[in-house]
């Protein structure tokens, strides 16, 4: 009776309309490529900061790396689809689909061995861990371009369109796991680090990224990712209603996930991490697993962005740039997953669309002066975000009703 | 931003709307600034000699933040919401690049002043994109020029600095340490920055070292500015040389000193078109024209040109007549090749005692 | 719950923690050695990139404490405060080539030697750039960071983001600063001298230098005097003085501090004005030994001696002021060595082991919270 | 009169925790107010020292409204308040803890001297000095917040609740420690739990419940009030 | 059942040592809790109480000595590993999770039996739902024994006082402890709800089958209930035994319980008789 209640209804078909009506402006014409583009980076927003809402605001951890983790995932995806549109090759996604399971795979059997041995080292089992993954990683490579040419085969069975669309997505969930995987190796040793000196740690991330993506040609040996130049050929198929689906899943299934116990445990490691780990609660262990899934998250909505304008450069994950989810998480209202949504929205509406809009002739370097400035107004009217902690009620938690009193009750009266 | 309508209440249809896409924002502004300025410049111009095909020039300027998101969505603006055809832009081949993808698709003509990244002009499979052009010479020429006056010059010797994130730089080193060693010289050493550096002591310490007599840095000025200055403090002798982001109002002359640099046109030159246009910017803008100012007029005017040669306001039209269009522009006489990028010749010019000087002209 | 009948070579490893203490030998063992090689391959080339390191750190220095310092009083990651760096560099561009204040102690008094007067000038434009910015950050403070004092520390965050944002793209238009790079006038002449086996002497321009020798100017020893000056002075006011002390309070506990007499948004004005202050004189300092001014150029040195200063250890000065040093070495030797794409790779690499090796950064407090 | 609380209310947000209490102390009495948890304590204190401020009603300290004075203000008037839960500065030494007490006075000799006296009174702080206030253990915390208290000479101290969390001799020398303070002529306003101990010690008493002053009176008759015995006193 | 394990101990300290740079808070002390058992530990402020619990929750590491619960050693292991192993504990200073519900609260101690997998709580699979269910009514259950569920959707900063301390015992209870150790329970509140909360601790001992071991410096909780009662001073046991025995020893009067105390003791342990 719980699993498709009043509330739920209520939302899907809210999410429906929603969806419903937005297509069909941009079928009819109505919203224009300018509006709808600045839509899906809005929704692919929503995502990204969805994700880091779940690190920072849920579990407390301060990260500037959430564009790292949506560069990585963007740079995969597009690779993938890279070599299938221009290469018609599908060795991007045999190779990274061979190493995000055999990489996964090693992760959870070193994880195995590891978590018998209490009390080891973190970075020795940091050390284990990169070994495991780097051997892991050459097979993979190797088994990937072994069955490229039977899988590019079978997908071209079907037809281009369809075949060009199963890569996407196939692509899209990669750029995820992959960025998840890497914020399991990379959070490993850092989570264990106090918030600011991670919030620094992940900084220092996001900038690492970067400069490889800079030197992914020299460097890394990706030719086609061009390095500073950025990276064309990408196709364009991202549309509102993969978006729509992908911010949809992640809404239901962060949520899902903090109505859980996990989820409260996630979010008692925020409230106090001593009396966290004294009742029970695997902190490390909540800390990694929280972190991997709001990468994967980054990771993913990277994939989405990778195909929007299908041009990627290292500039856009700059330091500078991976404040924007933090200030959208912040915007919306720390710990609230509809402030998050409604702020990812508010602001890419606004700092892309309406300012160019209204701003007059000669006034357009005003735009970066207004937009700190209502930033700024914001943050002072409401302090706790737009949105505070509300959450519709969908997301929201209920406490359940008090159930019939058991025996106990009157035990309990006698004694206080 | 919409733009006000240039003369007495144009209705519309009364007036071509030609959109610029220049970084005003972001990490160059003012180089978006140069930009906006010669196009606004040229527009003004045109407007007031009658305008084009007897309509008046709407001139509609966007910031595009010299990056890829920004720059797409403001091509967007100009082209759904104000109905463009035909923009002037972006400065960043980062944004160009996407930019171009926007206008081939849509079908609008797009000129880039100063991207000089191949693949703005060319799609992956190496054909040519049919509605964009460029104004500026793309990476090899200059440092072919480069290369080649140096040489001339008796220089054996020199040491390369480039900036891995930015394409202009690194494609006019490339094509310089090639060219140079295939006139003979060597590349005694070659080192990478990025452009947010301030500090160079570590790279001119092994220039010092190298025994270099050339220090090729095709950079803009503010770097020349800040490497020149702690050369000096180094004691470094090597020559420097560069190309056409030096060319600024701003470059420090006294810790440039001595240096060479290619560009597209000599303030010496006394062609009507320079003298012209070094005079009116001069007083309109108090400030010597740089290449981003030049090159966003020329690019302007070429547009401009085209479409009166073509005789309609139409953009496929008018990218057919500006194939096969030759004008004379302040950076010389501009025909089109085949990928789009003008022919076009290069002089080198002299930091000497306090001015820039001409040195030569080099034809490609 | 199996934890007895491990196997011993099992936890042998476990209990030495050979693993991890292996990865970073290996790693550093290769770092060893190619810097090994390279000093005795050409040890003064090694020594040169050392100063030129020490340069850069030294000025990472100046900018690292007064973030710091502001970051450890109230916990605000002050990200404008690199912007108030540039609102200094300003300052001093502007008294300098508009105003001559450089040169008010020569024009007054022509007799005084050169030197004398010089550096006069030079104090005064540094003093000016304080104030201006001591100002500007007491107004900031009032605007943007007061009114949320008993908000989230995240959201004074957000506002400083917004301050940064403002003070750049305010400063760039046209009519506040200019959105262009604009070659910076120094106060004092530049001298170069070079110590090695032929001795001691000044750089001429145009005269090679003698081989294997060791180049450093007036502005690095200037930038070195002054940033180990800022650092005895403010090590002094927060360990010693009493408004340090009360900083310290006010930081831990603002309810508490109030009970003591302390008027705590008094104190907390006053650790921005000096924060900003030592930006300012950063900021100064930075554009003459680069000389150059521009909107945006406090960002990166802004946060790689924020970054700096976590690594030296939240809230220690003499940390930052490590952390600093560390990190110009980093940055230097890696673009000479290693490789100079990847040099903030690199560098950012080298902070997130320091910190892995020591959690709370290199001179952090362990924590005083006791359970 | 020394301080005069006139029908003060005071709010949290929308929380009514103190509703028109009215209560004096005279110069040189010890005065206790006791109550039930939440009962509005530990808030009378906050408002009197200006950390909390009343919506209406005034407060008179030495004839002087008082009532919307800043905190630090306050101090200098002469009030100290020994903060409930010890709030002892954590990062800062014990020795620096005590200087901080001292924040308004001027005179170095006189500061060294108060904490020579400080810690003749507490040889325990004397043995950890230069120990983090923060790892100091609960009773230490305690010792050393009476005597930061102290150290600017107060006209009238507020203590709020000064024997939680302490060993039983501790507290025996504690409500010693108070009574000799009151007697060198600082006022004191004292709430406790541990009521039979404050009563012992006090001249007066107001008992509060929920934000109201209930019963007050001489110590000794609040002491033999039935129905504090029932509450506060235990069986 | 009780009967079967009262020979081996539940907890045994062995000579354990804590120490704080040259301060040594706690110093080779020796400790053996019977199951079942009501223990106190007392001592001056100062003394190594607080620390000793530290210990044993896995929150400092040992400096020497050896934790044995249940016949394994646990020094030095993860807090969380520790309670999961059957040690709850409560905070001198209140930890409670702020700004949690009270319900939350106790759930999230109750995490380790919940009994679905991240994937069931992802997905919302049926299996949740009804593991959900149990989960809420067996925290609803620990909320009624402390009486505090009524409370149970109030924001847990906002409780008072008093209900903040039950809360938290409430949510040591959550974990399923087998070893429940109060770190001053009663501090702060009134010698009248101290007895009321002294008779709760003693309930809950019985109910849950717990063994405890408790810090008091309220003498009339510690003597009042504890059967066996251990004193510390300057990190060492310095008397051990029942409450008639500490009190009389002449150290723990000096030390600690002060020369007035024996009076007060004397109606303490009448007080507990009735
Ligand atoms: N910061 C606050 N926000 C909201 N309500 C508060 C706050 N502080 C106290 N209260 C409420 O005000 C009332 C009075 O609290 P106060 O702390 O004065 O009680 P007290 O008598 O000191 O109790 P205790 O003996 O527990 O210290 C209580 O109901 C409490 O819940
Ligand atoms: N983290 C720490 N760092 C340094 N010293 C510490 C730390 N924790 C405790 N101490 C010291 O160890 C000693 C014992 O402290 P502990 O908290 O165990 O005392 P306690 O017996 O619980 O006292 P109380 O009854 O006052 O709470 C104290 O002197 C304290 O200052
Ligand atoms: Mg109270
Ligand atoms: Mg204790």
């Amino acid at each position: 009776m719980n699993r498709l209640n009043k509330t739920s209804i209520f939302f899907l078909v809210g999410a429906v309309l929603v969806f419903g009506i937005v297509q069909a402006l941009i079928s009819a014409g109505i919203i224009n490529s300018f509006w709808s583009t600045i839509v899906l980076l809005a929704g692919v927003m929503a995502i990204v900061s969805l994700g880091l809402n779940l690190i920072y605001g849920f579990n407390g951890q301060f990260s500037l790396g959430q564009y790292g983790f949506y560069a990585i995932g963007a740079y995969t995806a597009a690779d993938i689809t890279y070599r299938w549109v221009q290469l018609h090759s599908a060795s991007g996604l045999t190779v990274i689909l061979m190493i995000s399971i055999l990489v996964g795979l090693a992760i959870f059997l070193i994880r195995g061995v590891v978590s018998k041995i209490r009390g080891m080292d973190t970075l020795s089992a940091f050390a284990l861990y990169l070994a495991g993954v780097l051997v892991a990683i050459f097979i993979a490579t190797r088994l990937g371009m072994l069955i490229a040419n039977p899988v590019t085969a079978l997908f071209n069975l079907m037809p281009e369109k369809v075949a060009q669309y199963v890569v996407y997505l196939i692509a899209v969930l990669l750029g995820g796991l992959i960025a998840g995987e890497v914020s399991f190796l990379f959070g490993l040793p850092v989570l264990t680090l106090g918030s600011d000196y991670f919030g620094i740690a992940t900084l220092g991330f996001t900038i690492i990224v970067k400069v490889l993506l800079d030197n992914s040609d020299t460097m890394l040996g990706f030719d086609e990712m061009k390095g500073a130049r950025g990276m064309i050929g990408i196709p364009k198929i991202t549309t509102w209603a993969t978006v729509f689906i992908f911010l949809l899943i992640t809404i239901i299934v962060i949520r899902n996930l903090l109505n859980s116990s996990y989820g409260r445990a996630i979010v008692s490691i925020r409230e106090d991490e001593t009396a966290a780990t004294s009742m029970g609660i695997d902190v490390a262990f909540y800390k990694t697993i929280t972190f991997v899934i709001g990468s994967f998250f980054g990771g993913l909505a990277g994939g989405l962005y990778a195909h929007i304008n299908g041009f990627l450069h290292p500039n856009t994950f700059s330091f500078v740039k991976s404040f924007d989810p933090l200030i959208v998480v912040v915007f919306g209202g720390l710990g609230s997953v509809t402030g998050t949504v409604g702020a990812a929205f508010g602001w890419a509406l606004v700092l892309e669309g309406v300012l160019r809009l209204i701003l007059p002739e000669g006034f357009e370097t005003w735009r970066f002066v207004i937009y700190p400035t209502l930033l700024l107004i914001m943050m002072l009217l409401k302090p706790n975000g737009l949105f505070g902690n509300y959450e519709i009620p969908f997301i929201r938690s209920v406490v359940p009703p008090l159930k019939e009193k058991k025996a106990d009750e009157e035990t309990a009266k006698e004694v206080a | 931003a919409p733009a006000a309508a240039e003369g007495p209440a144009a209705a519309e249809g009364d007036t071509i709307k030609v959109a610029n896409l220049s970084p005003l924002t972001g990490p160059v502004p003012t180089f978006g600034e140069s930009t906006k300025n010669g196009f606004m410049m040229a527009v003004e111009e045109w407007n007031a000699n009658g305008g084009i095909l007897g309509k008046q020039i709407e001139p509609i300027v966007e910031d595009s933040q010299c990056t890829a998101d920004p720059a797409v969505n403001a091509a967007n603006k100009v082209i759904d919401q104000d109905g463009v055809h035909y923009i002037v832009g972006e400065v960043c081949s980062s944004a160009s690049i996407p930019v171009s993808e926007v206008a081939q698709e849509k079908g609008v003509l797009m000129i880039s002043p100063t991207s000089t990244n191949a693949d703005v002009t060319l799609n992956l499979d190496g054909t040519t994109k049919d509605m964009v052009f460029r104004a500026c010479f793309i990476d090899p020429f200059q440092g072919l020029v480069m290369a080649k006056f140096a040489s001339d010059q008796g220089y054996t010797k020199a040491f390369v600095m480039s900036d891995q994130g930015n394409d202009y730089v690194r494609g006019l080193a490339e094509v310089f340490s090639e060219k140079f060693v295939e006139y003979g010289g060597e590349i005694v050493g070659s080192e990478n920055y990025t452009g947010t550096d301030t500090d160079f002591s570590a790279i001119l310490t092994k220039v010092a070292d190298s025994g270099a007599e050339v220090l090729y840095l095709p950079d803009y000025y503010n770097v020349i500015n800040l490497v020149a200055a702690q050369a000096k403090q180094l004691g470094i002798t090597a020559v420097m040389m560069g190309a056409d982001g030096w060319d600024s109002s701003d470059l420090d002359i006294a810790a440039a000193d001595g240096g060479y640099y290619s560009n597209h046109y000599s303030p010496d030159d006394t062609r009507d078109v320079v003298v012209d246009w070094v005079s009116k910017y001069t007083e309109k803008y108090g400030a010597t024209p740089d290449a981003l100012a030049t090159l966003a007029y020329d690019a302007t005017n070429l547009l401009f040109a085209a479409i009166e040669k073509a005789g309609v306001d139409d953009a496929a039209a008018v990218a057919t007549a500006m194939e096969s269009l030759s004008y004379d522009a302040v950076s010389g006489t501009v025909t089109f090749d085949e990928q789009h990028n003008p022919i076009k010749s290069a002089v080198v010019l002299q930091v000497k005692d306090g001015a820039i000087q001409f040195v030569a002209s080099v034809a490609p | 719950m199996e934890r007895k009948n491990q196997n011993p070579i099992v936890n042998w490893i476990v209990k030495s923690k050979i693993l991890g203490i292996l990865f970073f030998v290996i790693i550093g063992a290769t770092a060893v050695f190619k810097l090994g090689t390279a000093l005795l391959d050409n040890p003064s080339l090694f020594l040169q990139q050392v100063v030129n390191g020490l340069q850069l750190g030294f000025v990472y220095a100046l900018i690292a404490l007064g973030y710091t310092m502001i970051y450890g009083i109230i916990q605000l990651i002050n990200f404008a405060h690199g912007d108030v760096f540039m609102v200094g560099a300003f300052a001093s561009f502007y008294s300098i080539s508009r105003y001559n204040v450089h040169l008010w102690f020569q024009n007054l008094f022509p007799s005084v030697p050169a030197m004398l007067a010089q550096a006069i000038g030079a104090v005064t434009v540094v003093l000016v750039s304080m104030v201006v910015c001591a100002l500007l950050a007491f107004t900031i403070e009032r605007i943007a960071y007061k009114p949320l004092r008993t908000a989230p520390r995240i959201s004074a965050l957000i506002t400083a983001i917004g301050i940064s944002f403002f003070l750049e793209y305010f400063g760039a238009l046209g009519f506040v600063f200019t959105p262009n790079y604009i070659t910076y006038e120094r106060p004092f002449e530049v001298t170069s001298w070079y110590i090695g086996p032929e001795g001691f002497g000044s750089i001429q321009a145009g005269v090679a230098t003698p081989p294997h020798s060791l180049i450093f100017s007036n502005i690095f020893l200037i930038i070195v005097l002054a940033s180990v000056f800022l650092l005895l002075v403010l090590q002094y006011i927060v360990k010693r003085t009493k408004i340090g002390k009360a900083m310290r309070a006010v930081a831990y506990d603002k309810p508490t501090a109030r009970l003591m007499g302390i008027n705590s948004d008094a104190v907390i004005s006053i650790t921005f004005a000096l924060g900003a202050a030592l930006a300012g004189a950063a900021g100064v300092l930075y554009a003459i030994a680069y000389p150059q001014v521009f909107f945006s150029m406090g960002i990166i040195p802004g946060m790689k001696a924020f970054v700096a200063a976590v690594v030296g250890g939240i809230g220690s000065i003499p940390g930052a002021f490590i952390g600093a040093l560390i990190m110009g070495q980093a940055e230097t030797l890696s673009a000479a060595y290693i490789s100079t794409p990847m040099r903030d790779a690199i560098a950012f690499s080298l902070l997130i082991v320091v910190l892995l090796i020591r959690p709370k950064g290199i001179m952090g407090e362990t924590s005083s919270e006791k359970v | 009169m020394m301080l005069e609380v006139d029908k003060i209310n005071v709010f949290y947000g929308a929380i009514h925790a103190l509703t028109d209490i009215s209560f004096n102390v005279e110069e040189g009495e010890i005065v206790a107010l006791i109550g039930a948890n939440g009962a509005g304590k530990s808030t009378s204190l906050k408002t009197l020292s200006g950390l909390l401020h009343p919506t209406t009603g005034s407060i008179r300290f030495l004839e002087e409204d008082i009532s919307t004075k800043a905190a630090e203000e306050i101090v200098r008037k002469g009030i100290i308040h020994v903060p409930e839960g010890r709030k002892i500065f954590a990062p800062l030494t014990v020795m620096e803890n005590l200087e901080m007490g001292a924040f308004l006075q001027n005179d170095k000799d006189q500061i060294a001297c108060d904490i020579r006296s400080a810690f003749e009174r507490f040889p325990r702080l004397k043995e950890r000095q230069n120990q983090l206030g923060g790892t100091l253990s609960g009773g230490e915390q305690q010792m050393l917040a009476i005597a930061r208290g102290l150290m600017s000479h107060p006209k009238l101290m507020l203590l709020d609740e000064p024997s939680m969390g302490l060993a039983p001799v501790l507290v025996e020398q504690i409500f010693e420690i108070i009574q000799e303070i009151n007697k060198q002529g600082t006022s004191i306003l004292l709430v406790e739990q541990n009521a039979k101990m404050a009563l012992s010690i006090a001249n007066r008493a107001y008992v509060l419940e929920t934000g109201s002053v209930v019963l007050e009176g001489a110590a000794k008759d609040v002491m033999e009030n039935s129905s504090v015995i029932q509450a506060y006193l235990g069986g | 059942m009780a009967e079967n394990t009262n020979t081996t101990p539940i907890l045994e300290l062995r000579k354990l040592c804590r120490y704080f740079g040259g301060l040594k808070a706690v110093n080779e002390v020796d400790l053996v809790l019977q199951p079942h058992a009501l223990n106190g530990l007392i001592g001056p402020n100062g003394s190594g109480k607080t620390t000793i619990f530290n210990v044993i929750t896995g929150i400092y590491e040992p400096t020497g000595g050896e934790v044995v619960f249940e016949g394994q050693s646990i020094g030095g292991l993860d807090p969380y590993i520790i309670n999961q192993m059957g040690i709850a504990r409560t905070f001198q200073n209140i930890r409670l999770f702020p700004n949690l519900t009270v319900l939350d609260n106790v759930r999230i101690a109750y995490h380790t039996h919940a009994g679905y997998s991240m994937s069931d709580a992802i997905m919302h699979s049926k299996h949740f739902d009804k593991k959900e269910n149990e989960l809420t009514e067996k925290a609803q259950d620990f909320l009624r024994v402390f009486n505090l569920q009524d409370r149970q959707a109030e924001i847990a900063r906002n409780l008072p006082y008093g209900e903040q301390r039950r809360l938290e015992i409430a949510r040591a209870l959550a974990s399923s402890p087998k070893l429940l150790l109060l770190d001053e329970p009663a501090a702060g509140m009134n010698p009248k709800e101290a007895i009321t909360l002294m008779e709760l601790i003693h309930f809950i001992r019985d109910k849950f089958d717990l063994t405890i071991l408790l810090i008091e410096h309220q003498m009339r909780v510690v003597m009042g209930i504890c059967e066996h009662i251990t004193v510390m001073d300057f990190g060492q046991v310095i008397a051990r035994g029942s409450a008639q025995d500490v009190q009389k020893d002449s150290h723990v009067i000096e030390a600690y319980l002060g020369p007035g105390a024996a009076e007060l003791s004397k109606q303490y342990l009448k007080e507990r008789k009735q």
